[in-house]
């Protein structure tokens, strides 16, 4: 089956739009606590998502609102969970990073890395009671440096449990740069668990159905594991309200809230050989300055933007689409917010 | 009536909750050979062997509970929750909360435990108060072998996850395993009443968070749980020929905690030694005096524990973990 | 006298520690961030990022803390402990037991705890007295600026394992970090006394296992820690109005309990509060009751604690987590 | 320098001869509790230990008495651990599983891939306070899907710290192959988390001691650390008393106590099918006539009897050699043994 770009933009925009209605929401301080945007991973999430069907099951990172609202979770009853509605999809108790829908067999965790092993009980379950059925871990390029996740990537290989490990690689840990804090290769890493590796640009949602499609054909046929790792921005940087961000769009505002200390410290008496505070301080201003010349800041790297070019020959159809998912979001967001929280 | 060995009580439940119900798997580190029994019986598929992954597999028993299996999934020693105790703290025991009620996590997570045969500090923890610390979790920790298998089909018939201990010196296959299989040579002060003993024919459950009340006392109360309840029994027979009157409660839970068997029984005798083998402070043992006081009770209060990381030498051992003569000494005391 | 807010006093007294000894490395996860200031006067040799891969950075502290350094190691919250605890269980808190007293593990390790700001129950923990529960680690919960500092100073003089935890809710930098710093419409009850306050022109150790008494009182004993000894402050002034007088002791360390100031206290009133933000079974709340029962004192008993997993609502948070109402209507009760 | 097969033979065989007088005291239940040897695996420890010099660290598994002599620590001291006299190495208050010798930076654990973490930190005091001086971790092959283990080769690769990983690999944990539970390939894995990997026989202690050579000298040179998958045996297999090792030396005696059990189950009424229950029977049974298969039985698997015959050519030098050690082994065993415990 080839992909339907038309649908699978279509998830995309209802995403974006979902999503940047909840930052709006969150800035407004309706929205407690962090927040953490999946924009700029559409692409991965609804090449990936748009192949489960029922029984399949989700395992999702602090991230997993653009994948629970793509697999068909109600937008409405997302909406009022960050709200913290008593009507909310989890009554409240969980928030964004602890979304539960036993309907979808979709599970989130603030935990990084326990998208593993949460994924191969799901294919585990499935082993025994759904045959055909998979298990899709979603997690960040950051995660795979923590053991557990590791681990069940093994357990998957040897039980050959029907698991789709998607590693969505935005290169970051929050400040930290995965080059850094990342050894070897990550493909060469999930073989070494004796998981095979496809490696691709996370960003053509064409592309990305494609290569998941065939993925998790072999893997519903009893192959065993498979370990997608595809690449992306997120335009946010880590969270809502992210400093070096913060710091990027608004140096006036913000520079000084971190130059004083800084300042003050580098000056300081006792301590380290100048060079070393030199080093000190080119490492913190190259997280800002990495932070500027970032991809995140590129908009070719949009997923939207990328697959919306693909429809502009229809641009009567591209516009009727658009309207109405705008409409739609409006609507969702007239209908929650219409109402009294409880 | 029947008897069975301890481990074989537990495991004899565990097979008729298979034969009844096919969504039960049990999985862990040498578990071919552990629960070969199990395995001939019920074959490879729902007998499974891990690799030495203890996050991975605990926490896929978390999620495979939630798609609707019922793991039973096995750690070599309750010591090494250690390495992966986040499925438990951040997921088996929160999943319910966190889905505002709709999702559970039947799972049970069966762990020896225990000291008293010269293993030391890394693998003789009992480590009961710690689990039941965390909101969510059901521990369980028996005593005999009739308790063993009614308490296994109960939890394994309980929504929520229940962490299920076994002493090690309860077991007569760990001790087979871990060294007394192969010589003679060695002894371990194994409670007989504990290790063998009377078992229904058929099981039926045992409610969790039920208290026994194993010996009436009129003037302390002696609450244990575990091999200790085996060492207080012991103690109140010297106690008793010398007038002193003691009565031991064996929780059997720790969480959910009997709190009305328990203040009914210190109430009574104005006395509560607690006798648990798991570490001192921070615990079980305060728990309880705290259930007494906030019952409004007052009493007499004292508490024979682990102190310390657990010696290797075995008479230090011996002194370290609870015994006999630790808990005459502080009845005694309590008398004053 | 200077003032500072609660971060940074921690931070200078480790800034002035680490001036003065060479042997203090900093590193966890985001660390060349959160501590810049550290980072330009100290060079990025003494302090670096990490990997998310805390069993391994958590377990790197404690052999290299043998090996000679005193690292400071920071997690990112104190909730993620479950996935690397067996780096404190096993290792730092049993290597001067296991190796006869001949070697030590003078490591700090640094953690932010606490809730009342939204981030739902994986990221809101307290689990001080589950840490205290393990013999060997000690565990320090400041409460003020000034305490923050002194307490970090004397962490890291000492010999063995200390588990240094700053609530987030006193920590100006971690609340900006984690969504305050970008926008104005949130706010948190924030303890103005905790957030800011006076420090000493040079840090001097403050001795661990030392409680402060905040305010003396004749009729009931708040016991607390943390943010919630603010709370307390809070309702005692409250509570005077309605002519109660209540004292209010903050334990600062939890381990090593400091049980002579904490029965002096109580026996004086003969009514103990404890006002626990961590889980309330099986932990610090029960073992203080202990303690007072140990040391052969009678007390009415009561505690306002976190009883289950925290809500994300954020008035089921509030609710849930020790709140000045809660604490006035327990003393109420108390003084029935 | 050439390997001196003379001082590496020493070195073996006086802690083989330990071991085995270990071996006798246990059995005699002067030991408590289990009691895991380093026999089979004398190769490896020989030839990457005789490298070692002060300021070096070593982290060790449940088998760490080997190491713990041959890198010099007092016999003496080690046997009356072992038996829990107040003056053994450790008070006794260790065992054999929790070794600690400040003096000579060696620290065991009996938390399988502790071993990991445990050579990094100290390697990275190394770093900080004795250039050039290294810490090597010695674990099985079953600790390689110990998270934390894999956590710590990328912690090391990505900090350059010297660290020599030994992965002894014996094909076992316990009574679980490896192959049934390991994914992928071991070096691969290595290399997949940016340590180097080099691959070869443990039973050559030249070799060990030229590949370790080699390694050891890059790592010193600040190159970072090397992973030495290196394979051996366990005569006894996991520890003494070793169950499937009892029924393979005596079945008389010893397969009564499992076939009861074994027989009365597959019978029950209730369970699966036959199909399954042979499954199951066979896998049991597999995991007995594997042990009777096992290399563990085949004496040219010995590291010593392999590293003898090349030094049979000078059989005075040899005896007196042996005479000597075994001269030594039990001296200490009467200055131990002739004490009274304390
Ligand atoms: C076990 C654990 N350690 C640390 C954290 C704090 N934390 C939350 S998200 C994050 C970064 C994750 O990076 P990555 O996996 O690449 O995902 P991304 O945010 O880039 O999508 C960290 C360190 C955590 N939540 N859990
Ligand atoms: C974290 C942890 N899990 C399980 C165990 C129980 N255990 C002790 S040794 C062992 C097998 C280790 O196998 P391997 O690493 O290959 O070493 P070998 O014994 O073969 O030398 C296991 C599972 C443990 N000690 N620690
Ligand atoms: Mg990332
Ligand atoms: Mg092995």
């Amino acid at each position: 089956m080839p992909s339907d770009l038309w649908s699978l933009y279509a998830l995309m925009l209802k995403s974006r739009l979902f999503e940047e209605a909840t930052a709006k929401l969150w800035h407004e301080g309706l929205i407690s606590g962090e927040m953490h945007l999946g924009t700029g991973e559409e692409a991965i999430i609804a090449g990936v998502v748009s192949h489960l069907n029922d029984g399949d099951a989700m395992a999702l990172d602090h991230r997993g609102t653009a994948a629970m609202l793509m697999r068909g979770v109600d937008p409405i009853l997302l909406l009022r969970e960050f709200l913290g509605y008593k009507d909310g999809l989890c009554g409240g108790m969980g928030g964004h990073m602890h979304l539960f829908s036993k309907e979808h067999l979709a599970a989130s965790s603030g935990i990084v890395g326990s998208e593993g092993p949460a994924a191969a009980g799901f294919a585990l379950a499935a082993q025994y009671s759904r045959p055909g059925a998979i298990a899709v871990a979603f997690f960040g390029d950051g995660a795979m440096n923590q053991g557990m996740l590791m681990e069940s990537m093994n357990l998957a290989a040897i039980w050959k449990l029907p698991v789709l490990f998607v590693c969505k690689d935005d290169g970051w840990a929050i400040t930290t740069k995965s080059e850094s804090s990342t050894g070897g290769d990550l493909n060469e890493r999930a073989r070494g668990l004796g998981v095979p590796a496809l490696d691709f640009e996370g960003c053509d949602a064409a592309k990305v159905w494609d290569t998941a499609g065939t993925a998790i054909e072999r893997i519903r046929s009893g192959e065993g594991p498979i370990f997608l790792h595809a690449r992306c921005v997120h335009f946010e940087g880590h969270f809502l309200g992210f400093q070096p961000i913060r710091i990027v769009r608004d140096p006036l505002k913000e520079m000084p809230k971190v130059a004083i200390g800084l300042t003050k410290s580098i000056l300081r008496l006792d301590g380290a050989a100048l060079s070393e505070r030199l080093a000190g301080l080119k490492n913190v201003m190259s997280s800002v300055i990495t932070t500027l010349r970032d991809p995140r800041r590129d908009p070719a790297n949009d997923p939207l933007l990328h697959t919306r070019a693909a429809l502009q020959s229809d641009p009567v159809r591209l516009k009727e689409l658009e309207d109405q998912l705008e409409k739609d979001i409006n609507n969702i967001l007239k209908i929650v917010l219409g109402e009294v929280p409880s | 009536m029947k008897t069975m060995f301890f481990t074989q009580a537990a495991d004899d439940a565990l097979a008729q909750a298979m034969a009844d119900d096919p969504r039960i798997v049990v999985f862990g580190e040498d578990i071919p050979l552990v629960r070969r029994d199990l395995l001939v019986r019920f074959g490879p598929k729902r007998v499974r062997g891990t690799p030495i992954s203890e996050s991975a597999f605990l926490g896929a028993g978390v999620t495979a509970a939630m798609a609707g299996l019922r793991p039973v999934v096995e750690m070599y020693m309750v010591d090494f929750f250690g390495v992966c105790v986040d499925a438990l703290l951040n997921h088996a025991a929160k999943t319910e909360a966190f889905s505002g009620g709709k999702w559970t996590v039947p799972m049970v997570v069966r762990a020896p435990c225990g000291g008293g045969y010269g293993d030391g500090g890394q693998h003789e923890q009992s480590l009961w108060g710690w689990l039941a610390h965390i909101p969510g979790l059901t521990v369980v920790v028996p005593s005999t072998p009739a308790d063993a298998g009614g308490l296994m089909l109960a939890s394994l018939q309980n929504n929520g996850p229940v962490i299920f201990l076994e002493h090690k010196l309860l077991s007569e296959s760990w001790l087979e395993f871990l060294g007394s299989g192969a010589r003679k040579t060695v002894s371990y002060d194994i409670p007989a009443e504990g290790a063998k003993g009377e078992v229904p024919s058929k099981w039926e459950p045992i409610p969790l968070g039920e208290a026994a009340l194993r010996r009436t006392g009129s003037d302390v109360t002696i609450v244990s749980l575990g091999v200790s309840v085996h060492r207080a029994l012991e103690a109140a027979k010297i106690l008793e020929a010398e007038g002193i009157s003691a009565g031991v409660l064996d929780l059997r839970t720790v969480s959910p905690l009997d709190k009305t068997t328990l203040c009914k029984a210190v109430k009574q005798t104005g006395r509560l030694l607690v006798v648990d083998e798991d570490y001192e402070t921070f615990g079980l043992s305060g728990e309880l005096s705290a259930v007494v006081l906030e019952a409004g009770l007052s009493c007499k209060y004292a508490r024979v524990c682990t102190q310390t990381t657990i010696p290797y030498n075995r008479n230090l051992e011996d002194q370290a973990l609870p015994n006999v003569e630790r808990i005459c000494t502080s009845v005694r005391q309590l008398m004053k």
